[in-house]
This record gives C-alpha cells, sequence and structure tokens, in this order.
C-alpha cells in the first residue's frame, strides 16, 4: 500500500544523503614498517610470518622466512634478536618471543622435511662463491633462487665457516646446522670444501664464472704481545673452538683456563673450556662489563656456568703458569688506562679471545679491490672495486653477526643478479615505520612473554648438549599470538564495527574498504585500530 | 472604543542600500558566529545589521550557512538571504558542493578559506557565467592557526572581508572580536584579523595593477 | 543605548531586569537560548534572589511556575511547539487560579509531523486556554512586551504568553535597546499576589466547583480577559512615556491612507509585508497592513475600526484549522459582522517554509484583482500534492 | 560474560578476530549484520548515539530472526536519523513524542499480543532526557505493568539536540547551558541527579544492565539476554557525544572506556532486581585523564586546578567500585 506523504520514509532512504562532504579529513589504510622487520639484519618479514604462524599456517609461515632466510633453524638459536629489542610489544608488557618462534618454525621444517623449488628458468650464469659461512650460503641459496649457477668453495673440508667453527654444538647443534646447509645444497649448489682460494683472478677465470662473491668471513684471530715464556701454554680463541667443534674430545686444557677478551668469543671459549673439565674458567677484560662487545645473555648464560670474570685487567705477562695481570682505570673518555698495580693469576692454558681479522691474501691478484682498516670496501650495490666481484659478511663493514651476513648474502644476491642481468637496482622505498604511540593496546589480550627452557647447570657445563630448548607447538603460537601486527591490518573488524556510520565496506575476512560518499572523517577507525593501520589524511583544499 | 488605539506608520519610499552576506562552513567552525559578529561590526559602524543562522539541526561537521544583513535603515525584511552580494566561505572543501554559489549577484566577491590561488580551485564554471564575480583566496585556517593554535577561521575571515567590501571597517570587525572574545583569545583574534585584512589588500591592489 | 544582540538574549536580559524570584528552565528548540541565557545571570549572582530550577519536562516547568506563582513569587518561563502542549492541561490550571506567571512562547510548528522551525501553530491552539496572548513583531517589541506582560498580569492577575517566531526572531541578531533596570523598576512595582499560600493566613486554593457557581467563575474570567482590552493599552502608552517608544498596542496598522486592499497578520510576516507594500506603492498599488499585537482577548473593535475603509481585507495565517481555514479569519470575520468587507484567508509559511516579497507581492496583486479564493496556500507546491493524491498518499 | 577463551592475540576485545570462531565474535563483525541503522544519518562526527543503536538494534534483530519493531522517543537520535525524505531506520520505526515512548511501545506490544503475533518483539529506545526526565513517568509504568518492551536508553548526560543543556543524567561538576561554569559552585550541582538502573531494578522487573559502545562483546551479550526475556527489561547505555562533552570525534569510545575503568560508569546486569554480574575494571585510572579528555570539565583545570572538586568526583567513582566490586576484591560475583 502507499505511504502518506511525507510522514513515513522508505528503510534505508538516507544512502542518497552524501555525508562524505561533511569530511576535512579521510582514513587511508596503510601497511607501515614494523619495528622488528625494520631491526631484523637478514631484512626478514617478521610481522608478516608471525601472521600466518598465528593460524597455524607454520609451513606458510617458514615460507616466507625463507624468502629472506635460508637459516630459520640457525638463526632461530644464534641471532641476538635486535628485533625483540625493537618489538612494540616491549613497551605493553614484553617483547613478543620473535626468536623462539622462528626456531620452532625452522626446526618444523626440518622435522617435516619441508624444501624450497627453484623456479626461475636457468640464467646460464655462473658465480663463484668465496666461503660458506653464513653469508656465503645464504649468496648460493638467493643466487641459486634467482636462477644462477652456484659453485661455493671454502678451505674448511665442511661447510658452514664460523657456524661450525666458531660456535659451540651446545648452542648450534651440528645436525640442525647440517640438515639447513643440505637444504641449500639441495638446490644444486656446486659444492668444493678443502679448496683455498689464493688467486681469485685466475680461479675465475679458469672455472669461467661470470662474477664472483667474496665472504670469507674473519677466521684469523688477532694477537697482541704477551712476553711469554716458552712453557707458557697460549691457543687461540677460534682454534680452541674449532678442535672442540667435532664430536671428539676436544685439546686438553688442564683445570684452570684464562680467556683474554670481552667478545661472544671469549664467551664461548670459557664456556667450552669450562666443558672440557676447566674447574676454573676466568676472563680477563681490560675495561668494564657494560662496554663488552659480547651479547648481555651471552655474558649472562657464562656467568650460570660458573665462569668468572676479572674487569679491568690485562695480561702483562705469562711465564709457565704463572700470569702477571696487571689492573686498569677508565679514563674520561671510557679507554682502559695503565694502573701500575699488578697481581698474580695461575693458568694452566690461556686463551687469546681479542677479535678476528680477515685474511686477504685471496685478492692479491685484484689491485683495483681496495682495503680499508682490515676490510674489503664495497659500493652500495655491495660490489669491490673489480667489476664483477662482490663481497658481504665480515670481511666487509658491518655487525659482526651471523644475521648481518645472511642479510649482506641476500642483498649481493640481488645485485649480483641485476648485474648479471643488467637490470635496475632492486629495492623501493622503505615505509614509514609503526611505532608505538600509534598502536591501541587496549585491544591486546593481556599475555605474559612464555620461557624457553633451559637445561640444568650441573648438564649444561658437562656436556655439549644444546642448553636453550625449543619451543612446543602451543607455546610457540601463543608467542606467534602475542604479535601486535604493528601497522599493518590483522583483519580484526575494529574499523568495520566502530564506524558510526556504516561507512567502512568489509570487503572479505581481512579486507576492508571505506565508503568515501559516507565517510565523515571522525578517525574512530584509525583511533580503534588496534595496530594503527589507519591514518588520517587531510582532504585538499 | 478610542480609534487611537493603534499607532499609524507610513510607507518609506527611499531605496535601501540593503548589501547581503552568507557565509559557508561547518558545524562547529563558527560560521553563525561570524556572521553575528559581522552585523555588530556593521553596527558599531553606525550601520543597521541583522544576523540570523540557516535555521535548522545542523550537526558539528555538517555544512551549515549563515546570514548577514547590512543597511542604511533599519531592517523589517525578514525572509533568508536570496541573493547576496558577498559570499564568505571558512572551509575550501565545500566548494563542490552544489547550491553554495547559489543567487550570487553578478558583481558578488567571494571570499575563500585555501591557501591556493584562485584560479587553482576549479572555480572556472562560476566565473564563466559571472565574468565580473571577484574570487579572493586567504589562508584563513593557517593565520588562524599561527596566531590561535587552531584553525578557526570565522574572525581572520572578517578581517579580510574588511578588505574586500567598505560596508563594514576593520576597526569594527577588530572592536566586535576584542568585545565578543575577552582577554587573550580576543586579542589574538584581533591580530589575525588585521594580518588578513593587511594580506587581503596587498592581494586585492596586486590583482587592481596587474 | 541600543545594541546588537540576539532575541533570545536581548528577552533574557529584559525579564532579568523584571526580577523574576522563580525561573524554571526545559529545553526545547528554538527557546532554549533563553533561559540559557538566564541560567548564567542567576549563576553568576546579577539576578538575585531568584530561584534557577532546572525541571524535567514542560509540564512540570508550568507546574513548578503555578505552585511558585500561587506562594507570591514572580515566575517566569519559556517554551515552544510540543512543549507548550504539553503543559496544556496546567494553562488551564494557571489561567484558572488566575497566577500572573509570564511565559515566553518562541512560536513553532506542532507535529506530527514533527518540525522545529516558525510557524504559530502551537499558541493558536492554546489560544482559548485563558492566557493572554501578545504577538511581537520584531526583537523590540519582544523586550518591550515582556516588560509589560509582568505589569498586565500582575494588574489583571492572568497569566500572559509573549510569543515570538522561532529562529526568525529567537536566533536574529539584530538592534535593540533595552529597558534600564532603572527603568524596569519603576514601571513594574513589587508583585502584590491576589491570593497567596501563607500560614499566616492560611487559604485553600483551587477547590471542587460544582454546577452551582463554574459558570459564574467562567464569566468572570471572560469579563477580566475584557478588562485586558482596556487595560493593555493602557500600560503600553505608560510604557511609552517611561521608555520614549511605542509601547504595546492592540493593533498596528501600516500605509492605511487610501488603501484598497489591507492584509491583517501577526510576528515577524509584518517586517517583510511591509518592504512588499512599500514596493507596491511605489508601483502605485495602495495596500495597508494591520499587524495583530494582541490576539488574546482579540481586540474586535480596534480591528473593526482599523480595516473600517477596506473594500477588501486579506487575512495572512500562520496556522491552520484542518477542514475549517484559518484561525485567525474567524476572529477577524467576527470583528467586521456586518460590513460588506470581502475578506479572503491566505495561508503561509507553514513548518518555516520562508514567506519572500515576490510572493506576497504576487499574492497581493492578485487580491487586488479580486481573484483570490477564499482560502489560499501560499507557495503551494502542486506537483507535490498531485503525486499525493494520485497514489492515494493523501490519507 | 566472556568465556574461556584459548589465547588469541586480541582475544574478544576487538570487535572480530579471524583466529576467533564465528559465535565468538560480535554481530557487528558480520558482513550480513542488519545495520538497523545505516548510512547518510545526520550525526555529528564520531557519534557515540549513532553506534550504540546500531550495536543494539543489531543484535536485537538477530536474536528476534528480525522479528523487531522499535519505539523512539524525540532526541537527537530521531532527528539526525528521520529528517524527511531521508530515513537511515531499516526496521520498523515509530517516532512518539519526547515523553511517552515506553507508553506507545506498550501500546504496540498490546497489539501483537491481542493479535496473536507475540513472536514479533518490541523495542522503547530515547536519549537521557527521554528516559530519565521527560518520559520517567511512561516508563515507570511500563516497569509497573511488566509489559514484554525492551526498554533502551542510549544516556549521553545531556540534552545534546537542543544544544547540550542539563538533564538528570548530566554529572556533576559538567558544564552545560543551563549549568554554566560561573559562579563559587560551577557547573551542574552535587547531589542531584537519578540512578536510572538501580530505580529500574527497585521496580524487580526481570532484567536491568548498563553498558557502553567501548564494550562491544559485553553490549551484544547483555541485549541477546534481554531478548531471551519476556517482560518488562531496561538496557542503559553510555554514548559519550562529542558535541556535549567536548571531545575529539574519534575519541568517543576511549572516553566510553574510561569511564568505566575509573569506576565513574559501572557495567553490570541484574535480574529480578539483583545484581548477578559485574564487568570488573581491566586497568584502574584515577578519574583525571577521564576529566582532562573532556571540555565540560575544562573549568576544573583552568585557570586553576579544582582539586576539591576533582576529589568529590573520585569518591563518587570509589563509591561505586566499592558499591559493584569494580576491582574484584571481594572474590566477585
Amino acid at each position: 500500500m502507499d505511504k502518506p506523504f511525507a510522514i513515513t520514509l522508505d528503510v534505508g532512504s538516507s544512502l542518497v544523503n552524501k555525508t562524505g562532504s561533511w569530511r576535512t579529513e579521510r582514513p587511508v589504510y596503510l601497511d607501515l614498517m614494523p619495528p622488528c622487520n625494520d631491526a631484523c639484519p637478514a631484512g626478514e618479514n617478521i610481522q608478516q610470518w608471525l601472521y600466518q604462524a598465528e593460524d597455524g599456517g607454520y609451513e606458510q609461515a617458514w615460507r616466507q622466512i625463507m624468502l629472506d632466510n635460508p637459516l630459520p633453524a640457525v638463526m632461530g638459536r644464534i641471532c641476538y634478536h635486535p628485533c625483540q629489542t625493537a618489538c612494540n610489544r616491549g613497551q605493553l608488557d614484553e617483547a613478543v618471543g620473535i626468536h623462539s618462534v622462528e626456531r620452532f618454525l625452522g626446526d618444523e621444517a626440518i622435522k617435516r622435511g619441508w624444501t624450497v623449488t627453484v623456479d626461475i628458468p636457468a640464467s646460464g650464469q655462473h658465480v663463484l662463491v668465496v666461503g660458506s659461512g653464513p653469508c656465503g650460503l645464504a649468496a648460493a641459496y638467493h643466487l641459486r633462487r634467482l636462477g644462477h649457477e652456484v659453485t661455493v668453495v671454502d678451505a674448511q673440508e665442511q661447510l658452514g665457516g664460523m657456524m661450525r667453527y666458531g660456535i659451540p654444538r651446545y648452542r648450534l647443534p651440528r645436525e640442525v646446522l647440517d640438515a639447513e646447509i643440505a637444504r641449500i645444497v639441495g638446490m644444486g649448489v656446486h659444492v668444493r670444501t678443502d679448496t683455498r682460494v689464493d688467486d681469485l683472478a685466475t680461479t675465475m677465470s679458469e672455472g669461467g664464472f661470470d662474477a664472483a662473491f667474496l665472504a670469507v668471513g674473519a677466521q684469523v684471530g688477532r694477537h697482541t704481545e704477551i712476553p711469554a715464556g716458552d712453557s707458557a701454554r697460549i691457543i687461540d680463541a677460534l682454534t680452541l673452538l674449532q678442535q672442540a667443534s667435532g664430536d671428539g674430545e676436544g685439546p686438553q686444557l688442564g683445570q684452570r683456563v684464562v680467556v683474554y677478551g670481552g667478545g661472544n668469543t671469549a664467551m664461548d671459549a670459557a664456556r667450552t673450556a669450562r666443558r672440557l673439565g676447566a674447574t676454573e674458567a676466568i676472563v680477563v677484560y681490560r675495561r668494564t662489563r657494560d662496554r663488552m662487545p659480547a651479547q648481555p645473555e651471552e655474558v649472562d648464560e657464562a656467568l650460570a656456568e660458573g665462569v668468572r670474570m676479572r674487569w679491568l685487567s690485562t695480561i702483562a705477562a705469562a711465564e709457565g703458569q704463572r700470569l702477571t695481570i696487571e689492573r686498569m682505570e677508565l679514563d674520561g673518555n671510557g679507554f682502559p688506562q695503565p694502573t701500575g698495580e699488578f697481581e698474580e693469576l695461575d693458568a694452566d692454558t690461556v686463551v687469546l679471545a681479542l677479535g678476528q681479522e680477515v685474511a686477504l691474501d685471496l685478492l692479491d691478484g685484484l689491485p683495483d679491490v681496495d682495503v680499508s682498516h682490515g676490510v674489503v670496501a664495497v659500493d652500495d650495490n655491495r660490489m669491490t672495486g673489480h667489476a664483477g666481484v662482490f663481497a658481504g659478511g665480515d670481511m666487509t663493514v658491518g655487525d659482526r653477526t651471523a644475521t648481518t651476513a645472511i642479510g649482506h648474502g641476500k642483498s649481493a644476491a640481488r645485485r649480483i643478479d641485476a648485474w648479471l642481468r643488467g637490470s635496475g637496482s632492486p629495492g623501493g622505498a622503505r615505509p614509514a615505520l609503526a611505532a608505538y604511540e600509534r598502536l591501541n593496546g587496549w585491544y591486546y589480550s593481556d599475555a605474559p612473554a612464555t620461557v624457553q627452557h633451559e637445561l640444568t647447570t650441573a648438564r649444561r657445563v658437562s656436556t655439549f648438549d644444546e642448553v636453550t630448548a625449543g619451543l612446543d607447538e602451543e607455546t610457540a603460537l601463543f608467542e606467534a599470538r602475542r604479535c601486535l601486527s604493528c601497522g599493518n591490518c590483522f583483519g580484526c573488524d575494529n574499523c568495520y564495527g566502530v564506524c558510526p556510520d556504516n561507512a567502512v565496506l568489509k570487503l572479505g575476512p581481512t579486507e576492508y574498504a571505506v565508503d568515501l560518499v559516507h565517510c565523515k572523517g571522525c578517525g574512530l577507525c584509525a583511533e580503534e585500530c588496534p595496530c594503527g593501520a589507519i591514518e588520517m589524511v587531510p582532504e585538499t583544499t | 472604543m478610542p480609534l487611537a488605539l493603534f499607532a499609524e506608520g507610513e510607507a518609506d519610499d527611499g531605496r535601501s542600500l540593503m548589501y547581503e552576506v552568507r557565509l559557508h562552513g561547518r558545524g562547529g567552525q563558527g560560521a553563525v558566529t561570524a556572521a553575528e559578529l559581522l552585523s555588530v561590526a556593521a553596527f558599531d559602524g553606525g550601520g543597521w545589521a541583522q544576523a540570523f543562522p540557516s535555521f535548522g539541526s545542523e550537526r558539528t561537521g555538517a555544512p551549515v550557512a549563515a546570514f548577514c544583513r547590512m543597511d542604511d535603515r533599519p531592517i523589517r525584511l525578514r525572509e533568508p538571504v536570496l541573493n547576496p552580494n558577498a559570499l564568505l566561505i571558512l572551509d575550501a572543501t565545500l566548494l563542490h558542493l552544489d547550491g553554495v554559489f547559489a543567487g550570487l549577484r553578478p558583481d558578488g566577491i567571494v571570499l575563500i578559506n585555501s591557501a591556493r590561488q584562485p584560479d587553482e580551485l576549479g572555480l572556472g564554471d562560476l566565473t564563466g557565467r559571472h565574468p565580473d564575480v571577484t574570487v579572493t583566496t586567504l589562508d584563513a585556517s593557517a593565520i588562524a592557526r599561527r596566531h590561535l593554535g587552531r584553525p578557526l577561521p570565522n574572525g581572520v575571515m572578517l578581517g579580510g572581508f574588511a578588505a574586500l567590501s567598505d560596508t563594514v571597517s576593520i576597526e569594527g570587525v577588530l572592536q566586535a572580536l576584542r568585545e565578543r572574545f575577552r582577554g587573550s583569545t580576543g586579542e589574538s583574534n584581533a591580530c589575525a584579523a588585521q594580518e588578513a585584512y593587511d594580506t587581503v589588500r596587498l592581494t586585492r591592489e596586486a590583482t587592481v595593477d596587474a | 543605548m541600543p545594541e546588537q544582540l540576539e532575541g533570545s538574549v536581548a528577552v533574557a536580559r529584559t525579564v532579568a531586569r523584571c526580577r523574576p524570584q522563580v525561573v524554571c528552565a526545559y529545553p526545547i528548540t528554538p527557546q532554549t537560548h533563553i533561559v540559557e541565557g538566564l541560567s548564567v545571570l542567576v549563576r553568576e549572582g546579577s539576578l538575585a534572589p531568584c530561584e534557577f530550577v532546572n525541571v524535567e519536562s514542560e509540564f512540570a516547568a508550568l507546574s513548578v511556575a503555578i505552585g511558585a506563582s500561587a506562594t507570591g513569587a514572580r515566575t517566569y518561563t519559556a517554551t515552544a511547539s510540543q512543549g507548550l502542549l504539553y503543559m496544556a492541561e496546567a494553562l488551564y490550571n494557571a489561567s484558572g487560579l488566575g497566577l500572573p506567571i509570564v511565559m515566553t512562547v518562541a512560536n513553532r510548528a506542532i507535529g506530527a509531523p514533527i518540525n522545529i522551525w516558525n510557524d504559530h501553530s502551537d499558541s493558536m491552539s492554546q489560544r482559548d486556554c485563558g492566557w493572554l496572548q501578545l504577538f511581537a513583531e520584531d526583537n523590540q517589541q519582544a523586550v518591550d512586551l515582556h516588560v509589560q506582560a509582568f505589569r498586565i498580569a500582575e494588574e489583571l492577575s492572568v497569566p500572559v504568553m509573549v510569543c515570538m517566531d522561532g529562529f526568525v526572531l529567537t536566533h536574529a541578531y539584530e538592534q535593540v535597546e533595552l529597558p534600564t533596570q532603572e527603568q524596569v523598576d519603576a514601571f513594574v512595582p513589587l508583585y502584590q499576589p491576589r491570593q497567596v499560600l501563607d500560614p499566616q493566613a492560611p487559604i485553600t486554593i483551587g477547590a471542587m466547583v460544582g454546577p452551582e457557581a463554574f459558570t459564574e467563575v467562567r464569566y468572570l474570567a471572560h469579563e477580566t480577559q475584557l478588562r485586558a482590552l482596556e487595560v493593555i493599552p493602557r500600560i503600553g502608552a505608560e510604557y511609552a512615556e517611561v521608555t520614549g517608544r511605542p509601547g504595546g498596542a492592540l493593533v498596528s496598522a501600516y500605509n492605511m491612507t487610501d488603501a484598497d486592499i489591507v492584509v491583517v497578520a501577526m510576528g515577524s510576516v509584518l517586517g517583510t509585508l511591509k518592504d512588499t507594500v512599500d514596493e507596491l506603492a511605489a508601483d502605485g498599488t495602495q495596500v495597508g497592513v494591520v499587524g495583530i499585537t494582541t490576539y488574546r482577548p482579540f481586540p474586535a473593535a480596534a480591528v473593526r475600526a482599523a480595516l473600517a475603509d477596506a473594500a477588501r481585507v486579506v487575512v495572512l495565517e500562520r496556522a491552520i484549522s484542518p477542514g475549517v481555514g484559518g484561525p485567525l479569519t474567524a476572529d477577524v470575520r467576527g470583528a467586521l459582522a456586518g460590513l460588506s468587507t470581502e475578506i479572503v484567508t491566505v495561508v503561509a509559511g507553514l513548518g518555516g517554509r520562508a514567506i519572500t516579497r515576490p510572493s506576497l507581492r504576487a499574492m497581493l496583486l492578485e487580491a487586488g484583482r479580486g481573484a483570490l479564493d477564499l482560502l489560499t496556500f501560499l507557495d503551494l507546491d502542486l506537483p507535490q500534492i498531485q503525486r499525493a493524491q494520485l497514489t492515494g498518499a493523501g490519507r | 560474560m566472556t568465556t574461556d577463551v584459548k589465547f588469541y592475540q586480541v582475544g574478544s576485545f576487538a570487535v572480530g578476530n579471524r583466529l576467533l570462531s564465528r559465535d565468538l565474535r560480535t554481530v557487528q563483525s558480520e558482513e550480513t549484520r542488519a545495520n538497523a541503522l545505516t548510512c547518510g544519518h545526520r550525526a555529528c562526527r564520531g557519534c557515540g548515539e549513532a553506534l550504540g543503536a546500531r550495536y543494539a538494534l543489531d543484535t536485537a534483530i538477530e536474536a528476534t530472526k528480525g522479528k523487531l519493531v522499535v519505539v523512539n522517543a524525540t532526541g537527537c537520535l530521531e532527528v539526525f536519523t528521520t529528517p524527511y525524505p531521508e530515513s537511515a531506520w531499516q526496521v520498523p520505526w515509530l517516532h512518539s513524542l519526547f515523553g511517552n515512548a515506553a507508553a506507545v511501545a506498550t501500546g504496540v506490544a498490546s497489539a501483537l499480543r491481542a493479535q496473536g503475533r507475540e513472536d514479533i518483539r518490541v523495542v522503547a529506545q530515547g536519549g537521557d532526557g527521554g528516559t530519565v526526565d521527560i518520559g520517567f513517568a511512561c516508563l515507570s509504568g511500563m516497569f509497573e505493568r511488566n509489559d514484554d518492551v525492551l526498554y533502551i536508553c542510549y544516556d549521553n548526560e545531556g540534552y545534546m539536540n537542543t544544544g547540550v543543556q542539563r538533564s538528570a543524567a548530566t554529572p556533576p561538576a559538567a558544564r552545560t547551558a543551563t549549568t554554566p561554569a560561573v559562579g563559587p559552585e560551577p557547573g551542574n550541582r552535587f547531589g542531584q541527579g537519578k540512578d536510572v538502573p538501580a530505580i529500574a531494578m527497585a521496580h524487580r522487573i526481570p532484567y536491568v544492565a548498563t553498558a557502553t559502545v567501548a564494550d562491544l562483546h559485553d553490549l551484544e551479550a547483555k541485549v541477546r539476554r534481554a531478548m531471551e526475556l519476556r517482560g518488562a527489561r531496561y538496557l542503559h547505555v553510555l554514548v559519550p557525544c562529542p558535541l556535549g562533552w567536548a571531545t575529539e570525534s574519534d575519541e568517543t569510545i576511549k572516553i566510553a572506556r574510561l569511564a568505566t575503568q575509573t569506576g565513574l560508569f559501572p557495567v553490570f546486569a541484574a535480574e529480578n532486581g539483583d545484581v548477578v554480574d559485574v564487568t570488573p575494571i581491566r586497568h584502574h585510572v584515577p578519574v583525571d585523564p577521564y576529566l582532562e579528555a573532556q571540555g565540560r570539565y575544562a573549568h576544573l583545570f583552568a585557570p586553576s586546578r579544582r582539586a576539591d572538586v576533582i576529589a568529590r568526583i573520585q569518591a563518587e567513582a570509589d563509591r561505586n567500585i566499592v558499591r559493584y566490586d569494580l576491582l574484584g576484591r571481594r572474590g566477585g560475583t
């Protein structure tokens, strides 16, 4: 029947009223740079793979990691996780355990035998990779995925570089390392171990290589002049760790071992000494704890295993089993200065862990590759002075960590690929950072961080078994779901729900659009978006 | 019942100099206050003025209009302003709203709060239809932000209008602002209006010379 | 000294100078600015002693006013439209008890359909509730009528409505000269209630009156209304002396000399009518304007006198009695009983529709040609009506 | 009222959650929600009442499988949704008058019962003015008769349609146009106002509950529970008003949340006059941040800070915390 004039209206007849004309600003959906992604030296899209892990998509999440980092199980153990330092959740309650979830995914991949395929047709170009540490392996992996033929050469008899010979098994079990290396090699990477490259130029021309990537790392322990009598037993930290890396017994160091140095290698040397029977492992370091290059958690774990520290001390002389230690004091700008006070310290062995240097002899044939401060100089395409010769990892400028090395390997591979194919250099603009202030913390459930269990101290000190356990699936899932998904929509429907004008449309489970015909620009969607993925942008006047 | 119970009045023959202004803004931007202050400024200047809002229930953000009528004799008229002599547009996002320029007199003047030049506002069809309509822009929001800390353009626009029409003086506008907003707000509104006045005078002289 | 003020603010300040002791406030557009203005004056102490009571409805507003007035306090309130009707029972109660309450009615249409804009259907619907009804043409008159209303109410002991057009006057900023406190104090003496609740002299107010005396009560009320026709002009004249401004008249007239048509109207439309009439005079058509200031009691004699020479009268209505026509026309027709004057009704500006000079000109010219029907709706949207009739939606 | 949710990132705090099963999400998260109040209405930017109305009615429609009739008192909600020729409603809707929505709703319910169509349920709704002031007599009448009506009051603590005047729901010290911030006791007076949920409970009607637009899950659960019951039910929803409270248009939900987390607006449910469920405060905060964010309390902070008045408001919050055990110290219900 017809409605009375004017006093009775049809349902929803207000749609013709374009309240959009009220707007002075409009909501825009963004994909901001989550702080964890921004901080990850390997350039992983952490927010994205956590998002996939959250609903149990572990394989999908693992494949997302593998787009950037071919060694998730290794990284899940030895990376110093700067992502967690940057994690916004740290300001809400506690940072998300990204590290432990990455390890879970890496282990899951090994357990389930997930593999990665090469989908780009062969380019017909062959790249030489010198060094099979994290940097060389990452480069090899990415170059293979980009369709190039790759040969990895390493002086050692096994691949892995510092991961195998510099990091003890209790931090990185060999079966995990071997599994992830095998997966890379399984992609058709040619391998030549026990092969030292002395003359890169000839090696390249003879092998018909179209480009070379140098990733020899910094394997040479730095020495210092300790006036030492002949009987004193001094050993280099890398040599100790290398000898102890096999399954066999490892060197005899005696009861009292002094480790000279304050970096991660010094910590590993001291902890390895404890495992080789040393009842006393003392780290002598010339400055104070807060200035140690070692990662704080490495120092904590060493202390937990009974390693003792002598700050502000240097070794002035070593005579037989007697060391002369000089006390130091820090001057105005934090540099240690001798005090002239001396003490005696008994030691069966002294382990030198004073940093490592790069062996650069392979560059002799390439005069145009210049070196400064003991590392190879590269341009922003990671290319050295010599065309076609690229470099990365500890042998170039940058943090000397495995993750940074992987980051160099990935970016080098992409630039080598671009160089070989003559296409422009990859990489777009970085989106703005998703800062904590943008987030609306109310919507996240209260959830304390989960804890990774550790072996009891007794067992830790007596074996090389892995100290830190991984997370079981349920805990890993819980931890992944603590992610705030900073600056990236995760489909919580808040915008769709809180719009007073019903002007946000839900196109799909995690897909929304603004109906600009009706949106008044009140800003409620932006304010109530838990992860700050919506911004109000002024209308153009 | 004596006849003298009602007062006798005569018809008035002279033509009045009525000048009508329509202000466009959004609910909460002070368009109605601006119309009222314009009428106070005209009254202080010795004339008669009448201001009234577009009677309705406009909400915060909704487009709203307000009117001010000025004359040299008492105003009795109670009809809406149908053919304004001047338009003050407090929010440039209203420009493409239909009806904003409705009924504008052919020789009308338009002052728009915008950081851009008049020809950059896509008003081709308006100036096309009415060649001698003068359009001036003034970044009132920026001036207001500098003086008041908030982009409240209403007082600033009145300063600009005083430079475009002699129906109201800048002194009248400043006095009206100081009376309405006591203390520092009044003072900063007045300074903002003065800056707007000087700015528009400059642009007007510039266009006149060009 | 004249000021440029909003109508509501001018009324609020003037009412405050009349020193009401109880003000009842309930919000309803378009009168609310008046009670808001009074709330500030009370709160900052410039109107004291005065109890400003925020009540929960218009029925409560007038109920509180009745209680206060019956206790001898000068009492004021303001309302509009639906609110006036929500207090209807109390309107008759107040007039029945002869309580001299003064109330502003900001004229606004009555729903359904709900409408917040200006017309006279609210006060028209209560034209026989026993309150006096004064209609202001502009804010100056509104201010002046409020002062006189207190004098008139308290002298006659009868409640008075001062009606002013909602939005058109209440929200219009224009030049107004407020009577000073001294002028008001001189003009409006202390309130001497006719009857008051006082333990010192207890009385029963509002007894139940049966058939034996009810008619007499109504006769006396009728007589009081008629006496108002004499009191209002007298008080108006006295007000003119005190302030130098014209006081409240029963009716006003404009451009009457040799006008062959006269239009009768109430409220703010009179201003637009006068401008229209000036234009017509310039083109040689003489139209007179009669404004009704006092609508209740209806000044029949004054209207008859004013329209005596008019051959043709157009009554401009701002309200409609469905199925009948214009309420004001009925009163005017009564006043001209026996004369051969041709009277037509034009209903205009219902629910806030603008009444413009072009429409009035066309209508008055048509009236001049004697071509107007008995009842016309000005600016009626005929196509809309035909569409509604076609679909039977016209009910 | 939250079920034991295995930890899911935003759990049941957000409107939806792709990790949660459908039934643990809200009606508002569904693509098929009724949108009882749709686009094009003329509410101010960031209007809490527009949000509260859609939240409540969409759930009521789902709970009654679309068989719902709504009676609406005069007020903002009625004005900004039905300006001829545009209506934003998608339900059968009748505008009563300002003070009689409850009675008109009783009429609708009685007619439905007479026609044997009691499967169709009735909602009466209005603002605080139309409910606690002018419509209070009719409301009490409807309660007393226990008519089968769910009355929803959208409380924005003042008459906002007419330009922010005081109502009996206006909180103490708040500035309105009829309680200006001038004189010795600026803003609304202490010791006045009505606690309507408590008065409703005194009628011992089957269900009384309070809710806010900041907790959608709680609001929907209460509407659903109300629809399970017959007889008179009352839902009192806090809906902040950017215009009246002088807050930013994007802070409406944050302000409602602060109202609950300070204890100033207790969130609970009662059946037959007895409290059966209280929503505990999650992050307790003092009243200061709540007051400071609202221009209607600006006079408590400038020109000088009125610690005395703020303390009295804090006392009101603390009283509610004790009375409804909002911090769950008494082991909670």
